[in-house]
C-alpha cells in the first residue's frame, strides 16, 4: 500500500484538533488585515495522522534498525535518557526571554556545558549560540575577520585544503574572502611547507579539518599552526570529526584558535532526519574577546546572569549576534547528558572504540578493497577509493545501492573529492563486533561478486527497498517543490 | 560504559587482526607532545540514576510556563502541542535517521519534507519553499544575501519595528560580508514610515508583521514602492499561527517570506532549537538558499522524492553556493508539519481566532490595571503595554508572584529610551483564571 | 537478516546498566540464602537492545499502522495524550500503601471514572479492581455467588448461550457451577422462552453477551432478564462489545445485574501485544452490597478515603478482594482521558460510527460473502460464514493469509462458533471511510479470486509476511518454551 | 472530534450505501424502552488542551514518590527504569498491537513473550513460564487452584507471612470456589512454622520469600515436608530483584514459583498495571494456566514463534479450562524484558547488590534512632521495625515532613496488635541523603 501525500486524503475542510470553546469574539482587531482566502490545507484526525507518519517512518533507514556508517557523520546511538531530560517541563517549558532570576538552572546548565568543552578542547572560551557545524564554522571565522579589523589588518586570503569539507569554502567566500586552496600530500595529509608557502600578509586564516575528511590525523598539526601563526594568521580546525580524538587530544594543544564542535556527532544529540544540530566553538584567548553575543557569566553566590548587549567600556569585544536568543538549548541538554553519563573515561574510550572499529573495518577489507592512503592509521573512519573496481563495470554507486538489498545503510560515496570513487566507512563506538562482522562479511561477498563480474546483482539494486533507484536529473532539471492540486504528474501517480 | 558495546575480550580480538599491539598505536599520528596519557580533567562516567537526579536539579531551579501564569512572546510563542506530535517525532526511524543521502531507505524523511514545504508555500502564499532553517533570524539574515545576489545590490533597509535580535542578527552578516544596511528606528505606537527609506540603491527592505511591538503591517504599499525602486520586499513573521487568520505576506506582494515555525509543534525550549520557514518565487528558486526536497520517479515509475538542486550548495559549489547552510533542522519542521496536518486549514484559522479572542480579552483587562497604556490599535496575539514604571522591574516583581508577564522592551533594546513598555502575548493556553491573575498582580506591583 | 534471540547475542557476562558506585558492603545479611550460581542471563549493551527490540518491533503489524478489523477485540486509535498524562509522575510514580492524604488526586480520579463508567451503564456501583475483561468476570460472577449465599441460597446451574465468548463458562466453572447452554434461534439471538424453560431454582445466574458474539443486539433482552429475575437469578452481561450501545442504551435499563466493561476495548486503553487489560464491574443494587474491596469514599470536603478491610457492622458485605492494591491505575487514567476527550456526545458518536461503519462494510461485501443472520442490522461488528466459499477449496484460514500478503491484519476467524468458517470483521470508528473502501476493495477482490478457484493466491499466502504459515501443530506437540543454550534445534535455526 | 475520522459527508453517503434513512435504523432491535434519545448526563466533549489540564490537577494532588524521600514496599518497589524501556514500550509495533492471533505478522510480540518465559525460567530456577499473569497476587490464587488440579486435594496451608492482600486473594477465590484454607498467623520476627501445618490432606503449601516482613525465608526443608506429604510447594517473590542475590525456589525445591515482576521494567502507579510471573515444573506444563508461546518452524524451515498449548485454554476447552484467563500482561511484560535484557545477569546481580547495602545502611540508621527497633536479623531491601507509637500515625506525620517512610503493617493487618509495626524498603533511588532525612525526622516525629 503506498501512502499518499497529506494533500490527496481530500479532507480539506476538516480538523484534527479541538480546541476549548473560545471566547473568540466576533469583531477582529487586526487593522484590517484578516486574510479573505480560507487556506487550502488538509485537516487530518488523529488516527490518520498517526498512521499516515507511522507508515512513512517505516521506509526511513535509522540508527535504531542497523549500522549507519555514513563517514564524517558520525552517526552513533542517541541514547534515550537524553531525550528524556531534555523533556522535563523545567528545560522544555521555558521562555528565552523570562527573567535571568527564573532560568538559573537553565544557565547553569549552558555554564556547564561549557565548561566540559573548553576542558575537553583545551581551550579558554566557546561560543555556544551557533546552530549547526556550518553556522559554527560562519561564527569562527566572524571571529578571526572581527579580530583582524580589530588590529586594522584587513586580510583577504583564507587558506582551505582541499580535502576540506565544502561548507569550510562557501563560509570564507560569505565573508568576503578569496579562497586557496592547499593541495594535499600524496599520503593525503597537508605539508606544512606547502602552507609555510602560501603564506603572505594577506592570510587571515587557515581552515583545516583535523581528523581530516580522509579520516587520517594530521600529524604535522603543530608544525602547521606555527607557520599559520607566525604569518599573524589564526587557525580555524574543523572540528565535526571531534569524535576521533576526544579525550586523547586537545585542540589547544595543537595550537587551534578556533572550533566549531557538531554536538549532534560527538555528543550524539540525535541527527533527526537532517537536523536540528548545534555548533558551539571553542576560541583561543586571542580570539576569546570578540566572541558573539550572548553569553552566560558566573556570579559565584549570586548565581548567573546572562549578557545579551556589548557594554562600553568592557574589556569584550563581540562581533555582533549570531541568531536570535540564546543557542540550541534543546542540544546543549542533550550534549550534557552524553558527557556526563561517559565522563572524561568514558569520553576517550569512546574515541578510542571508535578509531579501533574503523581500523579493525579496514583490516577485514584491506585484502579486497583498495586504500588509497595506506601509510597513516585510519582515525574514526576509514576511506577506500575505487581502485579495486577499475576492471569491473560496478561503480561506487552500484556497490552503495547493492549494500541496501542488504540491509545495510551505504557508508559515505563520492567524498572526499581528492580520492576517486570515495568510500568512506565511519561505524562510530556504537557497533558490537558482531555487527561490524556482519557489515564486514556482507561488504566482502559484495566486492567478491562485483570482482567476479556479476553485474546483475548490482545494475537494478536497489531492488529491495521502498524505492527503486530515483531520477535525481530530472527532478533538478524541472524541480516539483510543492504539490499542486490536479497536477497531471500527481493524478498520474496515484 | 552501557553505552559501548565492545568487551575488553572484542578489544583485544580487535587490535589482534589489526595487527597492532595497542590502541596507542592507533594514535600515533598524534604528535607526541600534545598526547593526553589519560583522561581530561572531568568527572567520570555516571550512571543513568546520577545523571537523570542531576537534570532535574538544573530543572528544578528554572520556572517552567507550566507553572505560572505566561504571557512572554517576542519571538517565542507557548502553544498547545498535541501529544501525538511529541509521538512521532520520536519515533526512532524519524528520530535516529540522517540527511536522506540515499533516497531509496529515506522516503519517509523526504515525503515530510515535501509536505512541509508545499505547507509552507500556502501558509506564507508563496510559490517554493526550502526544507527549512536554523530558525526565523538567521532565515532573515539569508533572505537579505539572496536578495543581494538577486539585484546585484548590497545595500538593504531594515525596518525599524523588526525583532531587535533579528535586526542584529542581519546587522552582523552584513557587517562582517562588508554590506551596507539601513536600520531605521523604531516606532512603538506602530505605522512606521518605511516608504521614504526606499531608492534605488536598496538591494531589499526587511518588515516584520505582525512587528516586535504587535503591531500588523499592511505590506502592499510597502511592497509596490520596493519594487518601483528594483528592490524587494522581504517579510518577515515571527509567529506562525498568525497566518491562520492574517492575510499572508505573499497575496501581499512579498517577494521572500521568511518565519520563525516554532509556534506550530515546537516548544519554547529556552530558545532553540526552532525551525526557519523560507519561501519565495519560482523564479528566484535557483538563488534560494538551503536544501529543499522535490518530486521524481523511479526506475519502476513510482513517485519519489529526493534533495534536489544540489548545484547551489556547498558540497558542490563550496565557494560560489548559496549559502554556507548544511544541515536543516528536520526534526522541528516534522513536528511543524505533523501539527499542521492535525490542524489544518480550518483548525490553523480556529487557533488563530482563539488566540486573538484571548489576546483582546488580556488587552481589556490590562487596559483597565491603572496606569497602563495599551500602545496597539490593532494586534493579532500580542501587543504592547506603557508602564508607569521601568518594565523591566515590573517583569521581575510580577515573577515573584508567579507571573511571566511579558518581555520588557529594554531587555531587547536597552538604553534607547524604551523602558517603559512591556511587550505582552497571550494564546490558547492561556485560561481566564490566568489573565485575571496577571490583571490583578499587575495593579499590585504597580500600586 | 535475521533477529538472534538475546540469548544467542554470545555476551553472558556483561551489561548494558550503569549503577551508582556503591556503598556495596561485603558483608551479605541475607541469612546464608545468597544465590550460588551466577545468573545465566546475556546483558545486552543499550544500543544493541535498542535495536534488538526496535527490529523485533518492526515484524509487527499494530493499529498505528493500518486497519485492524479482528472482531470481539475493538481495535481502536489509542490517543497519545492518554499515554502523555499516564506518566505524569504524580499519577504513575505514585505507591498504592502511601498515606491515603497524600493520593488524594488519585483517589479522586478513581471517583470519577467511577462516576463515569455508572452513568454511562446506568447502574449505580462499580467495582474497579478487576484487571481484565475475564477478571472482571470472575468478580460479577462472584458478587452473584456471594449474593445467593447471603440468603442462604446454594445455586448451582449458570446458563450461557452457544454464542457466548469462551470466559464465560471457564468462569462459572471455576466457581463450581455446572454450565447449560442456551441454544441460540435461527437469527442468531436468543429466544426469551428458552431461557425461561432453562429456568429453575438451580439456576444461579444467566452470562449474556450484548450486543453478542455474532454482532447482533438482543432484540428480547429485557424480556429475558425479566426471565432471570423471576427465577431468582442475576443476570450477569458480557460487556466486551459495550462500544456498539455506548450512549445510545444503558445496561442499567436492560435489567442487567452485572457487566464488566473492558476499558481496553471501548475506552481505547493500548492492547499492548496482549494486555494489560481493565475490567471494572458495574453492579446493580442488589449486587452492590457484595462489591470487593477495595473501594473509594467521597467525604466531600473532607476529600476521598480509601476501604480496604471489611469493617464489623457495615451495610456493605464485600466477598472479598480481587487482586493486591486497587486496580489498573494506569489504565484508568487512560479510560478517563479518552472518556472525558470524548464526552457523552463524543461517546455516542463513537458507538453509532462504529456501528455505522460495520453495517457499511457488510453492504459493501453481502453481494460476495454469507451473512448468516440477515434479519437484523450488524452492530459495531459484522459476521461473515464461510458459505460463499463451499464450491471452492479455500477456507476461511486461507483468505485471512491472503489478506496478510495484501497488507492487512486479519478479521477473527473461526469465532464464534455457532457459524463455520467464521469471519467475525468489526472495524471501530476510529477508520477513515477511504481505509474502509480500500479494506472492502481488497477483501472483494480476493473474494472473487477465490470463487473463481485461483488457489495458488491462497495455498502459499503469506508470503510476503515476516514468517510464512507456522507449524503451530509440531509447537502444540513438543513444546519448546524456553531457550536453551546448545539445544540442537537452535543450532539449526541459527 | 480529533479521534473519528468520519465527516459528516462520509456518514451520509455510508448510509445511503447501507440503504437506511438514519443511524437510528442501525439500533432498530435496541428496545424502544430502553433507547436514549441523547448524550447520558455527562460532560461533553471537551479538547486536548483541558483534558490535560484536568489530569495536571488531578496529579498534583498527589506526592509523587520523586519528590518524597520515598521508603514504601510492601509488594511494589520503586525503581529506576533506564529511559530505553519507556522509549521501546511506546513504539507503536508495541504498544497498538494486539495478542499475537495471526503469528506471521506478530513475531515481534512472540519472540519477546519467548525471551521473557526464558528469562523467568533462568531468573526463578524452574523449567518452564507462561507469558504472564495479571500481577503477583493473582498469579498465587491461579498457582493455588493448580496445585489442586496436579493433587487433586483441594486444601492449601497458606503461610502467616505471605503479604496480606495475596492471602485475601487467595482466600476470596478460595471460598467461592467451595476449596478449603489454612491460613497461619503472622510471625514479625521471622522464623514462621510451616512445617507442622503441612499433612497428607494439603495440596500445596504457599510461601513468600523474601516474607511480608522482609525475612528470607528457607524453604528446603518446607519443600522436603511437603513433597513427603504429597504436597506441592508454592513460592512467592515479591520483590523479583531480590532473585539477583538470592537463592531461586527453583533451587529449593519449589514446584510452581509465582512472583511480582512490576520491580523490573514498570512503574509505581499506585498499584497497577503490573506483571504476574509464573513458572513451574515441565512435568505439569499441561496444568500451567495462562499464555505461553512456543517455538517452531514455518513453512521454509525459518525459526519462528507461535502461541500454543491452547487446548489448555477457555477458547478451546471452554468450561474445561485450566484458568479463565485469556489476556496477560503484555506490555508490562515487554518491559520487564528489555530492562532485563539490559541488565542481564551481572546487572541484575550488581542492582540487587546495591538494593541490599542501601536497605543495610537504612538498617544501621533507623537501628540508631531511639525506640526504633529493627525486627530482621537478615532482609533483602525490605525489614520491619517496631516503633513506640502505632506506625499509621508516623507515617502520616512523616509524610508531612515530606517523608514516605515505609507501610504500617496495620493498613495491611488492621486489629491483629500489629499496629506498631512498619516494613521499610530501600533501593537504589535512594540517596545517603534520603536515607538521613528519613532517620532524623523519624526521631522528630517520635521524639
Amino acid at each position: 500500500i503506498e501512502e499518499p501525500l497529506i494533500f490527496e486524503y481530500g479532507r480539506e475542510r476538516e480538523t484534527g484538533v479541538d480546541l476549548p470553546a473560545g471566547s473568540e469574539e466576533e469583531s477582529l482587531r487586526l487593522g484590517g488585515l484578516e486574510r479573505r482566502k480560507p487556506l487550502d490545507l488538509p485537516g487530518l484526525s488523529e488516527p490518520e495522522t498517526m498512521r499516515h507518519y507511522v507508515r512513512l517512518s517505516r521506509s526511513n533507514y535509522a540508527i535504531d534498525s542497523g549500522i549507519y556508517p555514513l563517514g564524517s557523520c558520525t552517526m552513533k546511538h542517541n541514547p534515550r535518557l537524553n531525550e528524556a531530560v531534555a523533556r522535563l517541563p523545567g528545560l522544555s517549558d521555558i521562555h528565552p526571554l523570562q527573567p535571568v532570576s527564573t532560568v538559573q538552572g537553565a544557565l547553569e546548565l549552558i555554564d556547564t556545558l561549557a565548561h566540559w568543552l573548553k576542558v575537553a578542547t583545551g581551550l579558554p572560551a566557546v561560543a555556544m549560540s551557533p546552530k549547526a557545524g556550518a553556522h559554527g564554522e560562519l561564527c569562527g571565522m566572524m571571529a578571526i575577520k572581527a579580530a583582524h579589523q580589530a588590529k586594522g589588518d584587513a586580510r583577504s586570503i583564507v587558506l582551505v585544503p582541499e580535502s576540506a569539507h565544502g561548507t569550510n569554502p562557501a563560509t570564507a567566500a560569505l565573508l568576503g574572502y578569496k579562497v586557496e586552496t592547499v593541495p594535499a600530500r600524496e599520503d593525503g595529509t597537508v605539508d606544512p611547507e606547502a602552507v609555510r608557502s602560501k603564506m603572505s600578509p594577506q592570510v587571515a586564516a587557515l581552515m583545516l579539518t583535523n581528523p581530516n575528511t580522509c579520516g587520517l590525523f594530521e600529524p604535522d598539526v603543530i608544525e602547521i599552526a606555527k607557520a599559520v601563526h607566525e604569518a599573524g594568521a589564526y587557525f580555524y580546525c574543523d572540528g565535526a570529526n571531534f569524535n576521533a580524538i576526544q579525550g586523547r587530544v586537545r585542540p589547544g594543544d595543537l595550537g587551534v584558535d578556533a572550533m566549531h564542535i557538531n554536538l549532534h556527532k560527538t555528543f550524539s544529540t540525535p541527527h533527526g532526519g537532517g537536523g536540528p544540530g548545534a555548533g558551539p566553538v571553542v576560541l583561543s584567548e586571542a580570539l576569546a574577546p570578540f566572541a558573539p553575543l550572548p553569553w552566560v557569566v558566573s556570579n559565584g553566590e549570586q548565581g548567573f546572569d546572562l549578557v545579551e548587549h556589548a557594554a562600553e567600556g568592557d574589556e569584550t569585544r563581540p562581533f555582533g549576534r549570531m541568531t536570535a536568543f540564546h543557542g540550541q538549548m534543546g542540544m546543549f541538554v542533550r550534549a550534557l547528558a552524553w558527557m556526563m553519563s561517559h565522563g572524561s573515561d568514558g569520553m576517550r574510550q569512546a574515541a578510542e572504540d571508535a578509531v579501533l572499529s574503523a581500523n579493525y573495518v579496514r583490516a577485514c577489507l584491506s585484502d579486497l578493497m583498495s586504500v588509497p592512503f595506506p601509510d597513516h592509521p585510519s582515525m574514526h573512519e576509514v576511506l577506500f577509493d575505487d581502485g579495486f573496481l577499475y576492471e569491473s563495470d560496478i561503480s561506487t554507486l552500484d556497490i552503495a545501492k547493492a549494500l541496501i538489498d542488504e540491509g545495510f545503510h551505504p557508508m559515505t560515496i563520492y567524498f572526499p573529492l581528492v580520492v576517486h570513487g570515495a568510500m568512506l566507512i565511519e561505524p562510530t563506538e556504537s557497533e558490537s563486533k558482531a555487527s561490524l562482522d556482519l557489515f564486514v562479511a556482507t561488504l566482502r561477498d559484495l566486492v567478491i561478486a562485483a570482482k567476479r563480474g556479476d553485474r546483475a546483482r548490482f545494475a537494478d539494486a536497489p531492488r529491495y527497498a521502498p524505492r527503486r533507484r530515483l531520477d535525481e536529473t530530472t527532478a533538478a532539471r524541472k524541480p516539483i517543490l510543492c504539490w499542486l492540486p490536479r497536477r497531471p504528474q500527481a493524478d498520474a501517480a496515484e | 560504559m552501557r553505552y559501548l558495546p565492545l568487551s575488553a575480550d572484542d578489544r583485544a580480538a580487535m587490535l589482534h587482526r589489526i595487527g597492532v599491539g595497542s590502541i596507542d598505536d592507533l594514535f600515533a599520528d598524534v604528535p607526541r607532545a600534545a598526547w593526553l596519557d589519560g583522561p581530561v580533567d572531568l568527572p567520570a562516567a555516571k550512571s543513568e540514576i546520577e545523571v537523570e537526579r542531576r537534570f532535574r536539579r538544573f530543572a528544578r531551579r528554572n520556572l517552567a510556563a507550566g507553572d505560572a501564569a505566561f504571557f512572554c512572546g517576542a519571538g517565542a510563542y507557548r502553544h498547545h502541542v498535541p501529544a501525538t506530535v511529541d509521538h512521532l517525532i520520536q519515533r526512532s526511524e524519524f528520530l535516529t535517521s540522517y540527511t536522506p543521502y540515499q533516497p531509496e531507505i529515506s522516503q519517509g524523511t523526504l515525503q515530510v519534507l515535501f509536505e512541509f514545504q508545499t505547507q509552507v508555500c500556502e501558509l506564507t502564499g508563496m510559490e517554493v519553499a526550502n526544507a527549512s532553517m536554523y530558525d526565523g533570524s538567521t532565515a532573515t539574515a539569508e533572505a537579505v544575501l539572496m536578495a543581494h545576489r538577486l539585484t546585484k545590490r548590497s545595500r538593504a533597509v531594515v525596518a525599524g519595528n523588526l525583532h531587535p535580535h533579528y535586526a542584529a542578527v542581519v546587522e552582523t552578516t552584513s557587517r562582517l560580508s562588508s554590506h551596507d544596511t539601513v536600520f531605521l528606528t523604531p516606532t512603538p505606537e506602530g505605522g512606521e514610515d518605511l516608504l521614504s527609506a526606499i531608492d534605488g540603491t536598496c538591494s531589499c527592505v526587511v518588515v516584520q508583521t505582525p512587528d516586535v511591538f504587535g503591531h500588523p503591517v499592511d505590506l502592499k504599499p510597502i511592497a509596490e514602492r520596493a519594487h518601483e525602486a528594483g528592490a524587494l520586499l522581504v517579510a518577515v513573521v515571527t509567529e506562525a499561527v498568525s497566518l491562520g487568520l492574517m492575510v499572508p505576506p505573499g497575496a501581499q506582494g512579498a517577494d521572500i517570506v521568511v518565519a520563525e515555525g516554532q509556534s506550530l509543534g515546537n516548544g519554547l525550549n529556552f530558545g532553540g532549537p526552532y525551525v526557519g520557514l523560507f519561501a519565495t518565487r519560482q523564479k528566484f528558486l535557483r538563488q534560494m538558499p538551503g536544501r529543499v526536497c522535490g518530486e521524481t520517479v523511479d526506475v519502476e515509475g513510482k513517485r519519489g522524492y529526493v534533495l534536489t538542486l544540489s548545484t547551489r550548495e556547498q558540497h558542490i559549489r563550496r565557494e560560489k553556493a548559496t549559502s554556507n547552510i548544511c544541515t536543516n533542522s528536520g526534526l522541528c519542521a516534522l513536528a511543524f508539519t505533523v501539527h499542521l496536518t492535525l490542524l489544518g486549514g480550518v483548525g490553523l484559522e480556529r487557533l488563530a481566532r482563539l488566540n486573538h479572542a484571548r489576546a483582546t480579552r488580556l488587552a481589556d483587562a490590562l487596559a483597565e490595571v491603572p496606569g497602563v497604556e495599551v500602545l496597539n490599535k490593532a494586534f493579532f496575539n500580542e501587543f504592547t503595554v506603557r508602564l508607569p514604571k521601568p518594565a523591566a522591574e515590573i517583569a521581575e516583581a510580577l515573577a515573584g508572584k508567579g507571573v511571566l508577564g511579558g518581555v520588557p522592551m529594554s531587555r531587547l533594546r536597552p538604553g534607547e529610551g524604551l523602558d517603559d513598555l512591556l511587550v505582552v502575548a497571550a494564546t490558547e493556553t492561556n485560561t481566564d483564571e490566568d489573565i485575571d491573575v496577571f490583571a490583578s498582580c499587575l495593579k499590585e506591583v504597580l500600586a
